[in-house]
């Protein structure tokens, strides 16, 4: 961030995405090869290989238990796979801490709300730019000075986020408080503060009602045009899915059955008969 | 009309200097020398209110007017501006006059085609927009506007992918202004605002004349710089005041309180962070300098006593108990009428209980002066804020006059007049009781319309306000009704259907009243109960009811309703001019009146002749003095069925008060509350 | 009812993120402040020092630093006796080495080397969560009050096992030892927690203290969204553990002028200091003042009355305040789960919309 | 066998002995927990409640006699006469009950649905106010308490190790305090006695259905205020065996309240909701306790139980984070 004003004046551009790393808008950001990963011996997921472009909106989707959250978990660095290899802006992975991806600049929002429910919807939001805050404990025991500036600047990242997902009226609301569907968009708010260079939404419009979903797909949709930002999400309604994505990844019990733009895949028969199997599915 | 009516009576002289500046961008140029580091404007958004201090917003609208001129904005075009209470679209009606252009504010809430209507009708070249609403708004008309150039916007969100070739966001264009300001100076901007005269058209702002198509008002430099200066010295407003800008653009009450005023008096306008935050921001600024419509302190009331009503007991009758007394002496206090010591004390601690709580929760601590115009307000409501302590006070204004026509001097507040006439106005009651006036602030006239002008205006100044009323005894100017709607009964007593109909609405009972009586024997009334009001009355009192229908025609209901009407009637004859057309009979409508029946218009407003054509037997009943009548209605529902519904009505005589209105009369009604 | 906010707006987010945002509140505050200050110091008197001030402020911290580990970071700790222990032998080595430092000087680094110790012994946090925590914290209050017990050198061979404050000045008035005035330790524990408040307030406010406040929340969400575990838990019982050894170094040098380890910090007090958080309020640092305030002055008022009044034993005086501190701790936990803190909020939210309900 | 090795054994010995105690203190913090969520610290003031009710009721003391006299300026201090020890037992029993009736109906019923640690806390609160209770009905002085439990070495036992020392060595046999085996051989019936409980009756049923499904539970039915009753009831029982057989080895006094502190060690060895894991939890402690106190104990200068159990629950618990019982956890967001 390189603003220093105290105050904001109309119009300044909030940037939500990464310095340029070199990858051009359409080329791989990231590279899923060949992962599987098990528990104790049953496996999640077998042999997945798909990739995902830099300023896409790439969909992972299937049915129940289909591997899509543990996929997403793997590709940032929640879980550690027992085979294969990911390739993130041109770096292969090696085993990592799960923090360190939200450093490298993957962040996501979870299927049930992981909001902090202690603190306001500002604290929380703020708390997603962590990885892009670094004051140590001394000036931050302080204040005065380059902690407080810090703070400031970056408060100011956060009202243009607030101001962006339009909850400027519940700033200071603790979040356990906010009705479900705008927690979902503080979630949001929160994963956009770490200005992502990938953001991963699991069931983002899951347990929304019809204009609930419509609000977060014209976010889902603004995020990705104005912010340029890369989004890969994992959602059930197949309306919404084939309207927000660019492209589409099926997963079924583990294994990938399809991948390709959502018309490709609607006529793929392996999708079909994994979701004839289990229409009833939401 | 008697002799005094005829006379002129006029308001003091004025507060003019001249030499002074003439024109805004003018003051611009003063007030970054005069006031350069105080606060001009605030506007809350990203969570604080930003700021800016005149020196501030002299660079910001120096940039954007160089940047409208760049894009080729010339002398006498003009400009329209969309949008809700931005600072930006503040700063664009000085960016607009510094190169001499004329800007036209515009409802931001109005239709595409009324939109069409009035930029066509302006010839506007530059549309300036709020936001992307707007902005599809202004484009959908497409080529039905031929002389717009050029669209430009405040909030880029959602306009990033529309073509710009005749696009430009506000930011790309201040900028545009800057770099020129870096290469030139502005010079050649101080030269255009030096050429700038106080005569020169300033603004003008579309009415939106209850018939036909709007009316292009246009008011010179002149009419709302002397205007404004009148208004801050008769209110001693200064650089110090705070105001809240939450009212339509387009409006003239805004645009002398948020602009002219601002600029003349150098004060700071906020900005609420959205239309739904207005109350919020309010309670944060608390402003000094207050005005709204009778509307919003009703909302403001009934949302107190809502929420009265779910307080403690131990609270709410402390509340009461502190309201009553205030109701006691407050205004007495307000208006410093000597009051005794033990009052003081209680009303001293009234505030510290009640009324400075309430204060600072409605955002009016910091209130020096408030005014409500546009339509009467209810005595209730107004007596209510003044108990407080609140300055609260009314004012009759005109887009034709620059606003002021008359204003309450402090200390001489009633409830029904408006005061006695501003400084510089000098006013006149024609023979039809029609109120006349003439001032610095006359308008200069109607855009393109001489027609109207003519008929408005008279060659000597004079401005029909299309109003009916009088003076009262102590020279203070009473509005009665739309002088057209006047009528006359048959014994020639005057009829004036509103003013009787909103004396009966002031009761929270009555929800709409429809008076008759133009060319009758007597005046008759429909009552429309609010079902609110009445439900929760009739929950107090153990009545059971099924429908609205069955509580209107329940006799302990009309038993209220006829107390309320007796009251309007003592009312009435304690007044000279209306004594005589005090409602002899009056029935309790089964139905509520309802736009979708076509009975009210879409803003709530009593659609008579409709009314008249559809309960005519009602009518009828009225007067030929029978006890109740049966009747079917046709209604819609909320589906948008059909259906009829029916009832008989009762309907009740009422005798008449014998006339009061000598000076000792006085007494009677709220008229105990002046001096 | 007392707040008049209209009109107090905020027009840089410095003075919207103050401490104290409302200008009524503000000005309650730094009155409070001067009375500390400038008005106790004057009409201090030993029994009020002894019985009332020093135990306040020495609890006040030793709340302030629970508070930042259980009630910011969700790290539930019973070890407070333990670290408290440690800073008072810290307190003591450093006082008998280096006779020419001042107190100040002294306390600070007491409460450093008890930081160490509390990021050892915060070490298990990160694979062990909640109750098993809050035993596995246990072992540092046994372990460390044995290891106090069975190494002479920390007690400097003293026969009796005591560890006894010599005399140490700051600018040359005596704040250890006996010829301490009642005013000069009480100013010298206010200023330590007053600076030191401000700059707890100061963590919490920032990147360290979400970075706790997320741990507490949902460990696994934070971690994902880039807060590194082991960097907020142990930061968290740093912090904690360096207010608490300070408390100790105080109740110890200041307070207590001579201890035994078994006597002054034994588990009771890890239990005490708990309480005092949790009655007074789970990360909140007015909270810390209350709950300390709270047992601190409830005992000497039960004992003024029982004793006092009523002539009373005091073993039995001992036996119904010890009861009635129980029962009025679950009293409290079923009035208000969340403390005084939070009644205060409420009654603040209260008196602010004041006259209406909502 | 060498002199050692015997050593060794009768360290075990009384090892696996002080284990079961620890077991039985442990199975009342487990029960609780799994009924209810709640951590009872003050499950070890209650064994000390229970020891001086017990005791009070045996030597016919007048209950609050000194917070009577001091009120009244009364002489109060002894009905003149005690109760037998089978009655005492049955009316502490009986106190037991009602205290577990009233903590459910003053306490309990106030903090359903609030966070563990503030229902933990409740429990600290608990343990005060019993503690305060205990001693202002029963006086705080040092109590013995007899209640025919056989106690001293077992000749018997000395007799038959003797001979298993190698030749000529030094060996004077082992030591086992009989009391020690009758609280254990106590402990052992009663852990049986609460498996079958929870096994085979309805109540018992009720309760381990409690403790794996709160909303389940509730949903057919179980009362879950009557269920605590039972629990703390429960709970109450055990804490008066423990009580019984502490109080009988080294008198009824305040230190008793801490054997709650030694069944912590067990509990997070055991995992809070595992039985099996209480048992065996209980076992390792007091074996590990006895050998450190024994082997390393003089290295470092002794006393080193009061901490060692924990440290060895702690070394244990960082290698397998779910306990001796526990499923391996999978985290899930």
């Amino acid at each position: 961030m390189n603003m220093h004003d105290i105050t904001v004046k109309h119009g300044q551009e909030l940037r939500m995405t990464r310095p340029d790393d070199g990858i051009r808008r359409g080329d791989p950001l990231l590279v899923v090869d060949n992962i599987s990963l098990s528990f104790g011996g049953v496996k999640a997921i077998t042999d997945i290989s798909f990739d995902i472009l830099k300023g896409e909106i790439r969909a992972i989707i299937g049915p129940n238990g289909a591997g899509k959250t543990s996929m997403l978990n793997v590709i940032n660095g929640f879980y550690h796979p027992q085979e294969g290899t990911i390739t993130f802006r041109g770096e292969k992975r090696s085993k990592m801490r799960t923090h360190e991806a939200a450093n490298q600049g993957i962040a996501r929002t979870f299927q049930n709300i992981a909001l902090f429910k202690g603190m306001s919807v500002l604290d929380n939001i703020m708390t997603g730019r962590i990885t892009l805050m670094n004051r140590n404990m001394a000036w931050q025991a302080l204040w005065r000075g380059p902690a407080e500036r810090e703070e400031i600047e970056h408060r100011q990242a956060v009202e243009h986020i607030i101001d962006f997902l339009e909850i400027e009226h519940i700033r200071k609301t603790p979040v356990g408080r906010l009705p479900y569907g705008l927690q979902k968009r503080v979630e949001l708010g929160r994963a956009l503060a770490a200005e992502p260079a990938l953001l991963l939404l699991d069931e983002p419009m899951a347990g929304m009602n019809l204009e609930e979903k419509e609000d977060m797909s014209r976010y889902i949709l603004d995020v990705n045009q104005q912010f340029g930002t890369t989004i890969a999400l994992i959602e059930h309604d197949m309306g919404v899915v084939m309207d927000l994505s660019d492209r589409v990844v099926v997963l079924d019990y583990g294994r990938k059955i399809g991948d390709g733009t959502p018309d490709e895949v609607r006529g793929n028969q392996d999708v079909i008969d994994a979701y004839l199997g289990v229409s009833h599915d939401d | 009309m008697n002799a005094q009516a005829r006379a002129i009576v006029s308001g003091e002289k004025g507060a003019r200097v001249s030499g002074g500046p003439d024109t805004f961008p003018k003051y611009l140029l003063l007030n970054a020398k005069r006031f350069a580091d105080r606060p001009a404007m605030r506007h809350k958004t990203f969570g604080i209110w930003q700021s800016w201090t005149w020196s501030e917003l002299t660079a910001e609208i120096r940039a954007f007017s160089m940047g409208l001129e760049s894009l080729g904005l010339k002398r006498g075009e003009k400009v329209a501006i969309v949008g809700q209470n931005r600072p930006r679209l503040y700063w664009a009606f000085a960016a607009v006059q510094a190169i001499g252009a004329i800007p036209v504010p515009v409802y931001a809430d109005s239709v595409a085609e009324e939109m069409v209507y009035v930029l066509n009708h302006a010839e506007v070249a530059f549309a300036i927009c709020q936001d992307q609403e707007q902005v599809d708004k202004v484009l959908s008309m497409g080529d039905s506007v031929p002389t717009l150039r050029k669209v430009l916007y405040d909030e880029v969100r959602g306009l990033r992918d529309y073509d710009h070739t005749n696009l430009h966001p506000i930011d790309g264009v201040e900028a545009m202004g800057e770099a020129e300001y870096e290469a030139n100076g502005d010079t050649t901007w101080v030269r255009h605002i030096e050429a700038g005269k106080g005569e020169d058209l300033a603004v003008m702002l579309y009415t939106s004349g209850t018939t036909g198509k709007p009316k292009g008002v246009m008011l010179s430099f002149d009419n709302l710089t002397i205007s404004a200066l009148n208004g801050n010295a008769f209110d001693r407003l200064d650089a110090n005041e705070e105001t809240l800008a939450y009212l339509p653009l387009a409006w003239v009450g805004d645009h002398i309180f948020s602009y002219a005023q601002h600029y003349t008096a150098g004060y700071c306008v906020c900005c609420p962070e959205s239309p739904g935050t207005v109350d919020a921001d309010r309670r944060e600024i608390a402003p000094t300098y207050f005005f709204a419509p009778p509307r919003v302190f009703e909302s403001i009331l009934t949302a107190v006593m809502v929420q009265m009503e779910d307080a403690g007991r131990v609270k709410k009758r402390m509340f009461d108990y502190f309201m009553a007394h205030a109701r006691k002496v407050g205004e007495q206090i307000l208006n410093g009428d000597s009051v005794g010591f033990g009052d003081r004390v209680k009303y001293w601690l009234g505030g510290i209980f009640v009324y400075g709580p309430l204060k600072n929760r409605m955002g009016m601590t910091r209130l020096k002066v408030g005014y409500t115009a546009g339509e009467a307000i209810g005595p209730e409501i107004f007596r209510f804020f003044r108990s407080l302590g609140l300055n609260l006070k009314q004012l009759y204004g005109q887009t034709e006059a620059s606003v002021y026509i008359s204003a309450q001097p402090d200390g001489e507040i009633r409830a029904d007049t408006v005061g006695t006439p501003c400084p510089d106005v000098e006013i006149q009651i024609a023979e039809n009781g029609e109120v006349l006036y003439r001032s610095p602030g006359v308008f200069v006239g109607y855009y393109k319309n001489d027609a109207a002008t003519k008929e408005t205006k008279t060659k000597d100044g004079w401005v029909h306000t299309g109003d009916a009323g009088f003076f009262d005894q102590d020279g203070h100017l009473k509005i009665i009704d739309r002088a057209k709607d006047v009528g006359k009964l048959n014994s020639g007593d005057l009829f004036a259907p509103k003013y009787i109909e909103n004396k009966l609405k002031f009761f929270p009972n009555i929800k709409e009243a429809v008076s008759f009586g133009d060319g009758r024997d007597y005046c008759a009334a429909f009552v429309n109960i609010d079902l609110t009001s009445v439900g929760n009355w009739a929950e107090r009192n153990n009545i059971s009811y099924a429908s609205y229908q069955e509580l209107a025609q329940h006799p302990r209901v009309y038993e209220m309703i006829q107390e309320h009407v007796d009251e309007v009637n003592r009312d009435l004859a304690s007044e000279e001019m209306m004594a005589g057309s005090q409602i002899r009979r009056f029935l309790v409508l089964h139905k509520e009146l309802d736009a979708d029946d076509g009975e009210l218009t879409r803003t709530q407003k009593v659609r008579r002749s409709f009314i008249a054509e559809r309960y005519a037997p009602l009518i009828e009943a009225l007067y030929d003095g029978s006890k109740e009548k049966y009747v079917e209605t046709e209604v819609v529902f909320e589906d948008g069925r059909k259906g009829r519904i029916s009832a008989t009505v009762e309907i009740r005589d009422m005798k008449d008060h014998p006339p009061s209105f000598t000076p000792t009369g006085q007494a009677a009604g709220h008229q105990e509350a002046a001096q | 009812m007392l707040y008049r906010e209209a009109g107090d707006f905020k027009t840089t987010y410095r003075s919207d993120q103050q401490t104290f945002p409302i200008k009524s509140e503000r000005w309650l505050f730094w009155a409070f402040i001067a009375f500390a200050f400038l008005v106790v110091p004057f009409f201090i008197n030993d029994y009020w020092n002894k019985a009332v001030f020093m135990p306040l402020l020495i609890y006040c911290m030793a709340a302030l630093g629970l508070n930042i580990l259980v009630g910011y970071a969700g790290q539930v700790s019973l070890g407070t006796g333990g670290f408290m222990a440690v800073g008072a032998f810290a307190c003591y080595k450093l006082m008998t080495a280096f006779p020419w430092m001042d107190m100040f000087t002294v306390t600070v680094l007491s409460g450093v080397v008890t930081a160490g110790v509390g990021i050892l012994f915060g070490l298990p946090s990160l694979r062990i969560k909640g109750f098993y925590l809050a035993v596995a914290t246990l072992a540092a209050q046994f372990f460390l009050v044995w290891m106090f017990n069975k190494f002479p050198w920390f007690y400097n061979y003293s026969a009796s096992g005591q560890i006894t404050a010599p005399e140490r000045t700051i600018f040359g008035v005596a704040v250890t030892g006996a010829n301490t005035t009642p005013w000069a330790t009480y100013v010298f524990g206010l200023v330590l927690v007053f600076v030191f408040a401000w700059v707890a307030r100061n963590l919490t406010r920032g990147r360290i203290g979400r970075s706790w406040m997320a741990i507490r929340d949902m460990d696994i969400a934070a971690e994902i969204i880039g807060v590194s575990p082991l960097q907020a838990k142990l930061s968290a019982f740093a912090v904690s553990s360096f207010y608490i050894g300070m408390a100790g170094s105080m109740l110890f040098a200041n307070y207590l002028g001579a201890a035994e380890v078994t006597e002054a910090f034994g588990i009771d007090k890890s239990f005490l200091v708990l309480f005092m958080v949790i009655i007074g309020g789970l990360g909140s640092i007015l909270g810390s003042f209350l709950g300390a305030a709270f047992l601190v002055l409830l005992p000497v008022l039960l004992k003024n009355i029982m004793v006092d009044q009523f002539g009373w034993a005091t073993d039995l005086a001992a036996h119904v305040q010890i009861m009635l501190i129980g029962g009025l701790i679950i009293f409290f936990l079923i009035a208000e789960p969340h403390g005084l803190a939070q009644l205060w909020r409420l009654t603040k939210e209260k008196l602010r919309l004041w006259p209406f309900p909502y | 066998m060498s002199v050692e090795l015997l050593n060794f054994f009768e360290t075990f010995l009384n090892g696996l002995m002080a284990g079961v105690m620890y077991s039985l203190v442990a199975l009342g913090f487990v029960l609780i927990f799994k009924a209810s969520g709640i951590f009872n610290f003050a499950q070890g003031v209650m064994a000390l409640f229970a020891a001086l009710t017990l005791v009070g009721f045996m030597t016919g003391q007048v209950p609050f006699s000194h917070l009577i006299n001091a009120i009244f300026g009364t002489e109060l201090h002894n009905w003149g006469a005690g109760l037998p020890a089978f009655l005492a037992i049955l009316l502490t029993m009986v106190v037991m009950v009602a205290l577990a009736f009233l903590i459910e109906k003053l306490v309990l019923k106030h903090l359903v649905n609030q966070e563990p640690i503030i229902l933990f806390m409740a429990t600290i609160g608990l343990a005060y106010f019993l503690e305060g209770l205990g001693d202002l009905m029963w006086g705080s002085d040092v109590k013995t308490l007899d209640v025919g439990l056989p106690s001293g070495g077992s000749f018997w036992w000395e007799d038959v190790t003797r001979t298993w020392a190698a030749q000529g060595a030094e060996y004077y046999g082992m030591y086992i305090d009989l009391l020690d085996v009758s609280a254990a051989l106590i402990a052992v019936v009663l852990v049986i006695a609460l498996s079958l409980f929870s096994q085979y009756t309805a109540t018992g049923r009720a309760l381990r259905a409690v403790a794996d499904d709160h909303q389940a539970a509730l949903s057919v039915g179980i009362s879950l205020r009557r269920i605590w009753v039972i629990v703390w009831s429960i709970a109450g029982f055990v804490a008066l065996v423990a009580g019984i057989m502490w109080g009988s080895k080294s008198g009824v006094q305040f230190s008793l309240s801490l054997i709650a502190l030694k069944a912590l060690p067990v509990l997070i060895l055991g995992g809070f909701t595992s039985i099996p894991g209480a048992i065996v939890g209980g076992l390792i402690i007091g074996v590990g306790e006895k050998l450190a106190e024994a082997y390393i104990g003089p290295m470092v200068g002794g006393a080193i139980e009061n901490w060692f159990a924990y440290v060895l629950a702690l070394a244990f618990l960082l290698f397998r984070p779910q306990g001796l019982f526990g499923d391996r956890i999978i985290e899930r967001i």
